[in-house]
């Protein structure tokens, strides 16, 4: 912006802030303490006419930072959606007169709580500006897909039908993936009752038929750098020579490895030709191709088998897997009826825990495969003996009983472990980094990230995308299911989730469709999600920087790589923006345009602090914008009172809270601080990961700080608020209050 | 209105001299009220009720309802088969059902019924008498006939299974069928709200054979009508009328409880209301008096 | 009829499952249970079943034959239709009961002393030699099915009962003599014949 | 509403729950313009309703708020409350649509103030509680409600307390005279995500919900943990207000079974194994939970969660189809009637509550559905080329959980790009 700043604010004297406040108090305030050139008040200032006086404003006076004195950021935000000014809104109504009684003797405090507000407004309005553009955006339509099994297929097929160009990568000869090696799938529309065909061929066939889909085969990514917008993949192919290409968007489709029967002692597999593993027999299957299948050991036609469901899965057995694969129910359902379809004689009992066929093809699947003659025993198979034919001991629960059962075949639905690549950084133990040093030591190390990296990403933070629980790259997010830690790369099927061939598809869609968002967003500099369309991003002073490396070891999404020379290398599309390099950043050398050391820094040092003896005690909130704040808003909304002396901040995450927001406020006198960050822990709710973990850390070396300057501990306090502690938030306020009163007021007031 | 007639297949216990032929009193009475003409199916044969099984089978259980069937497509042509016995209603029913799900057993049942010189089309409609009363009748047109409301009497309308399961009636719940509540009602009297045991089994078919489980199941019965303030039992069904008035004695000197409540139909009441004698209403049928119907009765 | 039992154990061997679809009344749902048991908490006289419906489907699918056929189970069903009307999965389970029973008579292998089963008996004796029921015959005959002395004693602890089903005249010693019949005797006797020589006949060719 | 701009490069969202805000957002954000017909007076759907996500145990409100402040800052999406798409023609990349809006009796003046509701007296049945209580005749649905403007319940209209409502309001905001409308839409591509409905627990007569007060629905028993909801997040039960902690759960309630629903709900194990924290979350040690089931189905890596929940010795697990339940007169305690079918044990179990783990039903109808669709015996709208460019999203598809749900959303909105793509090429 070349003119020079022009700060506007506007009070609205709408939903009873007319009747509680004196408005003139508050336009001089707003013209002489903030320093607002234009001031106007409204009796309904969201109003159309309200609106427009405004926009008036903007258009012919000038005005370029909009200053509301009104209600909650979070209110009327259609109505008040200026264009190319900066917005800052002093939250009169859910922020002090409904959480305040009205009451002549509490006029005072009150007056003086919107004052602040305004003062506060004004202060971050004069130190936020318009974001401009990085100049690192680049629109690139290509899509990259590592994986070409259906569901790297299914991504590609769809974004290319959407307009957007795809290159499958994958590491085999042929594409297909574990789907090529099914004999059949599980019906995937009405009626529910029989095995479909794979459909392989006719997937490969549109892929080799699209000219949008570049497919090459026996590659593998040996390296990838870049951003959304302009991902550079080296694309290397088995006899060594590698390609580089560029990509607006990544989807992971590595799909996942068959659990390691040889794990499985105790069912003879590996001694006993005739224990198989799904997979296993999906090959003979293949092999008879509707036929009788014939056993491995000797070739006679199968007349009795029996499937162990959840062989070394749902168990905290060493080497077992914890997790339910999820598809094995229907899978062993599938495969008794190829036994079944080809002759009703064969005996096909299926040894389960737990029938697990969701939803309406599932259990319409299980009916059919009764209805056929599959037997399904509720039973825990303890062992497989080996013999001439294997015999099966399991426990029967429904007849409660120890049972022998011989059979010609057996078969084990052991589940899906994930293709994920390697650990991210943050994932690695003590451990693993002892494991790592003496494996360089040159000594024989068993080592956990001793596996092949799926991406090979050249981010600071580790060569894959993070995993979480049972190792799978998924999202932690429940309403978020593509909420990755690494912004334009999107995991889709068994990578993600144990999943069968059908969700794997429908899983691949989803997939593309957030690779081309991304895509398009980082064309036009826009945050990906949570902060969807922030213009804004994070540069640094290399000046003053000393090179401490924590914002690139501590940014929760890779987006800051290192430079040779140790300095922060900022990727604006890989950033969600929240500012935890801001936050960790000791020498206050990074900001955002729009949210800054400043625009908190003098909000908080903006507001006026009664001397010691006034007995007017000033009470700081910094609270996270995704929980805390709207949990005020709604207390206010419901009209739960705290106290007057409270001044509330709302900052992007706990993690972007600078200390030196908390040491300065300490020096200008304020009383007691309160972080409020949202819940940290495995199931954590920081869309920024640890934001509110790491604040809790920082927080715990502000002890020090506080006794050197001979303050109590308890003047700062870190909370954990979900956003429905909406009767919690304004008890820790008050609680903060008595806490003040026992302990008396901060000597720092000048 | 204009009479309405039916094919009647009237049962072995409605017989002259059979445990239920004060049923068929009452059914009677009732229908003339409500000019309602029974067509007996003649030569009717027993239906092997849901006992019959054991010596019987399939296909022979099923031949007998067929031939009933049969014998009433031929002789009450066009008119739906009416049963007052759920055992019979439910039998023939069954058979009707069985029949059109299985081309196979509809042949042999045929094959058989030849032997009798019959042949089963298998397209009347089967119904119960009380299917007659809520859907051609309508509790309105019963309520119009009522001369002597039965005030202040408190009635547990005790359903029990066969009326009720598996076919049950249109628009009523297995669980809890209301139906014999609004006849109640409908005829002035009061019925016991939530009666527990409305549609438990009262262990018809081991009646006999083995009375101590039966007993046991009937007495809960009884419990729960006297629970509810009932000053008498009201039924559809022959067989649950039987066992729960007839072994009252007995569940006494097996449980010490002073059980003497009448168990009657809801014909019964229904004649007694329209104004007929004890006699047309089948009172002197009952083992265990209804008192306050025959002081109504004889007003 | 134990040569027809040795002929099923021959022709199925352990696969009492098969055997029991091709032979039994509604046998091929067996298959389709889920054991979720609502059949065994819905049976009024559940207490008194060694294995209630749901188990003998699983014993049946577990090639327990001789512990299906030969309990007392079955015999326990009073055609309450509670089972039916609950079960998720539409099996017709009292007739599946029935079936079982039935097979079990035919095959000769019921559980003898059963007195459900004898009275079954009975009453099918009863109303094929008349084409109806005659209710006080059957009561005669089930006093003294266990014996004249037993009889004695069960028809006098049923006396007062009959005394007054006598008195209401719900019970007539007409029936004694003659009684109530089908008139064409012939032809009833005839299509029952039949009917047993067609369901004779599919279990034969089973064999 | 007739300034509304839709043309055949629109994609219409029908329903706006948590599905529909996706499939909305995915199209928006890449340029997509979006219009979401939502029925009820709010946006957010069935997860307004619950406490907790499973299997984190976080809140929905914390998705939905982020959701609701990506719509809201996004001019591509027109939201319509109040509205139902009536009717349906044409075919893929011309579709016309009829929308039947009723009257909200307020406009957007509203700024949320609340004069009305402190105005009136009239209460009606709280639709968002499952009518477990009341709300005022001028009311914001709940505390996350968006639009966030006030409704008037049609029930009040020509009474005092409307004018009354009417007077309090000082910004012109309530409207008494508004009147039902109804609009036609253009749209190249449709996304049906009318979600789900529980099933009518009316109907699983063996377990008495009409007769035994004590006997509650799952989604009923989510609102008795909000804060804000009819028993200000108290975990008592109806008849006498005693505290639940002898809570029975029954699965499968009206789901697996051919009397209700055919199909699995999928969501309902995973529901009660949730619940059953609840139980915990609020009486410590002295929760004692039992779960009733055929089957539990935690898929995938939900199984974590049950086994957590195994490891907690005060819930207990029975696999039984409950066959009845019956009431004790004396204590109003539920009875358990059933078999144990793991080695055939009776039982007749007493609990304070009962809650029935209540089936999904899907809100599509076969014969009512206003264009030719392929929908199967279940209810749900199957994916087929016959659909041309009418996409089912998240629980019209099939019974999903919300992760999943989101997951058929998103890939939905690709579907919706696709057509209206292929429109703006033809047309250059």
């Amino acid at each position: 912006m070349a003119d020079e700043m022009k700060i506007g604010a506007y009070i609205c004297n709408g939903c009873g802030i007319g009747e509680r406040l004196d408005s003139s108090q508050l336009e001089m305030t707003a013209t002489r303490d903030g320093k607002a050139a234009v001031c106007q008040q409204h009796d309904f200032l969201c109003s159309e006419a309200g609106v427009k006086m405004i926009q008036d404003d903007i258009d012919n006076e000038g005005v370029n930072h909009v200053v509301l004195a009104a209600c909650s950021r979070r209110a009327k935000t259609e109505a008040f959606n200026f264009d190319n000014v900066t917005l800052s809104r002093a939250n009169l109504r859910e922020g002090v007169i409904w959480v305040r009684p009205d009451e002549d003797d509490q006029r005072e405090t009150t007056q003086e709580m919107a004052d602040d507000y305004i003062r506060m407004a004004c202060a971050e309005s004069k130190y936020m500006k318009i974001p401009e553009a990085s100049g690192q955006q680049s629109v690139n339509k290509n899509i990259l897909i590592a994986g070409g099994g259906v569901a790297g297929m299914t991504a590609a097929l769809e974004a290319s039908k959407a307009g957007y160009p795809c290159t499958i990568v994958e590491k085999s000869g042929e594409l297909g993936g574990a789907t090529a090696k099914l004999y059949k799938k599980i019906p995937t529309s009405a009626p529910y009752a029989d095995p479909e065909d794979n459909g392989v061929d006719a997937m490969v066939a549109a892929v080799e038929a699209d000219s949008n889909i570049t497919v090459c085969l026996n590659s593998t990514l040996t390296n990838t750098a870049g951003a959304p917008g302009r991902f550079a993949a080296d694309i290397s192919t088995e006899s060594g020579s590698t390609e580089t290409k560029d990509f607006g968007a990544i989807v992971q489709a590595s799909g996942f490895t068959e659990y390691d029967a040889n794990q499985l002692p105790e069912f003879a597999y590996g001694k006993n030709k005739d224990v198989v593993t799904q997979m296993e027999l999906e090959a003979l299957a293949k092999e008879a191709d509707g036929g009788a299948i014939k056993r491995p050991s000797d070739g006679k036609e199968v007349q009795s088998v029996l499937f162990i469901q959840c062989a070394g899965q749902r168990s905290k057995k060493e080497g077992h897997l914890e997790h339910c694969s999820g598809y094995c129910c229907s899978a062993s359902i599938k495969q008794a009826m190829y036994f079944k379809d080809q002759n009703a004689d064969v005996d096909t009992t299926v040894l389960f825990s737990d029938l697990r066929t969701p939803g309406a093809g599932g259990e319409n699947f299980y009916r059919s495969g009764q209805k056929k003659g599959v037997i399904f025993t509720k039973g825990i198979a303890s062992e497989v003996v080996d013999g001439a034919n294997p015999t099966v001991k399991f426990k029967d629960l429904i007849l409660d009983e120890d049972v022998d059962l011989e059979v010609d075949m057996v078969v084990l639905a052991t589940g899906m472990v994930p293709n994920a690549g390697q650990p991210s950084r943050a994932e690695l133990t003590d451990q693993d980094n002892e494991d790592i040093a003496a494996e360089k030591a040159g000594e024989e190390k068993e080592i956990r990230i001793d596996v092949e990296s799926i991406l090979n990403l050249d981010y600071r933070q580790g060569k894959d995308v993070p995993h979480m629980d049972n190792g799978f790259a998924d999202s932690h997010f429940i309403c978020f299911p593509y909420e990755t830690q690494r912004t334009g790369i999107y995991t889709a099927g068994p990578v993600r989730r144990p999943m069968d061939t059908q969700q794997a598809m429908d899983d691949a869609m989803g997939a593309a469709m957030k690779a081309i968002a991304a895509a398009e967003n980082a064309g036009l500099g826009k945050a990906a999600h949570p902060r969807v369309a922030d213009l804004s991003f994070p540069t640094f002073r290399a000046e003053g920087c000393t090179q401490c490396k924590r914002c690139t070891v501590e940014c929760p999404f890779g987006a800051i790589n290192e430079t040779d020379d140790g300095y922060p290398e900022f990727n604006e599309s890989r950033c969600r923006r929240c500012g935890t390099c801001m936050g960790a950043c000791p020498v206050r050398v990074i900001s955002f345009e729009n949210y800054s050391i400043d625009t908190v820094g003098q909000q908080l040092k903006a507001v006026d602090i009664p001397d010691e003896f006034d007995e007017k005690p000033r009470i700081l909130v910094l609270a996270c914008e995704n929980d805390a704040y709207p949990a005020l808003d709604m207390a206010a909304q419901n009209k739960l009172e705290y106290s007057a002396f409270t001044r509330i901040i709302p900052v992007r995450c706990l993690g972007s809270v600078s200390l030196s927001w908390i040491t300065d406020s300490m020096n200008s006198g304020y009383d007691g601080i309160i972080l409020m960050g949202c819940p940290s822990g495995d199931d954590y709710q920081c869309h920024f990961v640890k934001g509110s973990l790491m604040a809790q850390e920082r927080m715990s070396k502000v002890g020090d700080t506080l006794e050197s300057l001979s303050l109590e501990k308890e003047r700062v306090q870190t909370y954990e608020i979900s956003i429905t502690d909406i009767h919690k938030v304004p008890k820790i306020i008050n609680e903060m209050v008595d806490t003040i009163e026992q302990i008396g007021m901060s000597p720092f007031k000048f | 209105m204009a009479t309405k007639e039916y094919s009647f297949y009237p049962g072995c216990s409605s017989q002259d001299g059979a445990s239920s032929s004060n049923y068929l009193k009452s059914v009677q009475s009732m229908c003339d009220v409500l000019d309602v003409k029974l067509n007996v199916i003649p030569d009717w044969n027993c239906c092997s009720a849901s006992i019959g099984y054991c010596g019987g089978g399939e296909l022979p259980r099923l031949a007998l309802s067929a031939r009933n069937i049969a014998l009433s497509e031929q002789h009450n042509t066009g008119q739906d088969i009416v049963a007052t016995c759920a055992a019979c209603w439910l039998a023939t029913k069954e058979t009707q059902e069985r029949l059109d799900d299985d081309a196979g057993l509809m042949d042999e049942t045929n094959q058989a019924l030849a032997e009798a010189g019959l042949n089963l089309k298998n397209d009347s409609k089967i119904r119960h008498m009380v299917e007659v009363l809520i859907e051609d009748i309508g509790y309105e047109e019963m309520g119009k006939h009522v001369k002597k409301p039965l005030d202040g009497i408190k009635i547990a309308g005790y359903v029990g299974c066969q009326t009720n399961r598996p076919f049950g009636i249109e628009g009523e719940s297995f669980e809890n069928p209301k139906y014999l509540d609004k006849f109640i009602e409908t005829m002035g009297a009061e019925p016991v709200e939530n009666y527990d045991k409305k549609v438990s089994c009262c262990g018809g078919a081991l009646a006999f054979s083995e009375p101590e489980k039966s007993q046991a199941l009937i007495k809960d019965i009884i419990e729960a009508a006297y629970d509810g303030g009932a000053d008498m039992i009201v039924t559809p069904c022959p067989v649950c009328q039987m066992n729960v008035e007839v072994y009252q004695d007995k569940i006494n000197a097996q449980y010490g409880t002073k059980f003497h409540i009448p168990v009657t139909y809801y014909s019964t009441l229904m004649s007694v209301a329209y104004g007929k004698n004890g006699k047309e209403a089948g009172l002197d049928g009952q083992i265990i008096k209804a008192k306050q119907l025959e002081a109504i009765a004889s007003k | 009829m134990s040569d027809l039992n040795t002929g099923m154990v021959e022709k199925y061997r352990n696969n009492f499952l098969k055997e029991v679809e091709a032979n039994v009344e509604e046998g091929d749902w067996v298959k389709m249970c889920m054991q979720c048991g609502v059949c065994s908490g819905s049976c009024p006289l559940g207490t008194d079943w060694d294995h209630p419906p749901q188990e003998l489907f699983m014993m049946i699918r577990a090639g327990k034959r001789e512990e299906v056929l030969q309990s007392t189970s079955m015999w326990m069903c009073t055609s309450c239709y509670n089972c039916i009307v609950r079960c998720p999965r539409e099996l017709p389970i009292t007739h599946i009961m029935h079936g079982l029973a039935h097979y079990a008579t035919r095959l000769g292998i019921e559980p003898k002393g059963q007195p459900t089963r004898q009275f079954a008996q009975l009453f099918w004796d009863n109303l094929a030699k008349n084409g109806r029921v005659n209710e006080l015959w059957l009561g005669v005959n089930l006093y003294f099915m266990n014996g004249l002395v037993e009889g004695v004693k069960v028809a006098l602890g049923m006396a007062g009962i009959g005394l007054g089903m006598l008195k209401a005249g719900r019970l007539s010693l007409k029936e004694l003599v003659g009684g109530h019949t089908v008139k064409d005797k012939k032809g009833f006797k005839a299509m029952i014949k039949k009917a047993q020589e067609l369901e004779a006949a599919r279990v034969d060719n089973a064999q | 509403m007739s300034d509304i701009v839709a043309t055949n490069q629109t994609i219409l969202v029908v329903g706006g729950g948590i599905s529909g805000m996706t499939a909305a957002l995915e199209a928006a954000e890449v340029g997509k313009q979006v219009i979401v017909i939502e029925k009820t007076p709010s946006v957010g759907g069935r997860v307004t309703k619950l406490y907790k996500y499973f299997p984190k145990l976080c809140f929905p409100t914390c998705g939905l708020e982020i959701n609701q402040r990506r719509m809201a800052a996004n001019k591509n999406i027109t939201v319509l409350t109040m509205a139902e798409v009536t009717d349906l023609q044409g075919e893929a990349g011309d579709y016309t649509a009829t929308v039947k809006v009723s009257p909200r009796y307020v406009n957007s003046n509203c700024t949320a103030c609340g004069a009305c509701a402190d105005a009136v007296e009239a209460e009606f049945d709280d639709e968002h509680n499952y009518n477990m209580n009341k709300h005022k005749g001028a009311y914001l649905p709940h505390n996350m409600a968006m639009p966030k403007r006030y409704v008037i319940d049609p029930g009040m209209i020509g009474s005092d307390d409307a004018q009354k409502a009417k007077d309090a309001c000082k910004y012109d905001a309530i409207d008494l005279d508004m009147q039902e409308e109804t609009i036609e839409l253009k749209a190249g591509a449709v996304v049906w995500a009318t979600g789900w409905r529980p099933y009518d627990a009316n109907k699983i007569q063996p377990y008495g919900y009409d007769r035994i007060a004590n006997v509650i629905t799952s989604v009923e028993f989510e609102r008795l943990m909000d804060p804000f909801g009819p028993t200000e997040g108290k975990l008592v039960r109806p008849s006498d207000g005693k505290e639940a902690k002898n809570v029975a759960f029954i699965q499968c309630a009206g789901s697996r079974d051919r009397n209700y629903l055919k199909h699995c709900s999928r969501i309902c194990c995973m529901a009660s194994l949730k619940q059953s924290t609840y139980v915990s979350e609020k009486f410590g040690d002295d929760a004692d939970v039992s779960i009733y089931y055929i089957d539990i189905r935690a898929i995938d890596r939900f199984d974590n969660f049950y086994q957590k929940v195994q490891d907690d010795e005060n819930v207990t697990f029975i696999k039984s189809k409950v066959a009845n339940i019956v009431e004790n007169k004396e204590n109003g305690n539920p009875v358990l009637n059933g078999v144990d079918t793991e080695g055939y044990n009776r039982y007749a179990n007493e609990h304070d509550l009962v809650v029935l783990a209540i089936g999904m039903e899907p809100s599509v109808d076969k014969d009512t559905f206003p264009i030719e669709i392929k929908v199967n015996d279940e209810g749900f709208i199957e994916h087929d080329e016959a659909n041309g460019g009418v996409f089912a999203a998240g629980c019209s598809s099939d019974a999903l959980d919300v992760n999943r749900a989101v997951q058929s959303a998103t890939a939905s909105a690709l579907r919706a790009i696709q057509v209206v793509n292929k429109v703006a090429q033809a047309e250059g």
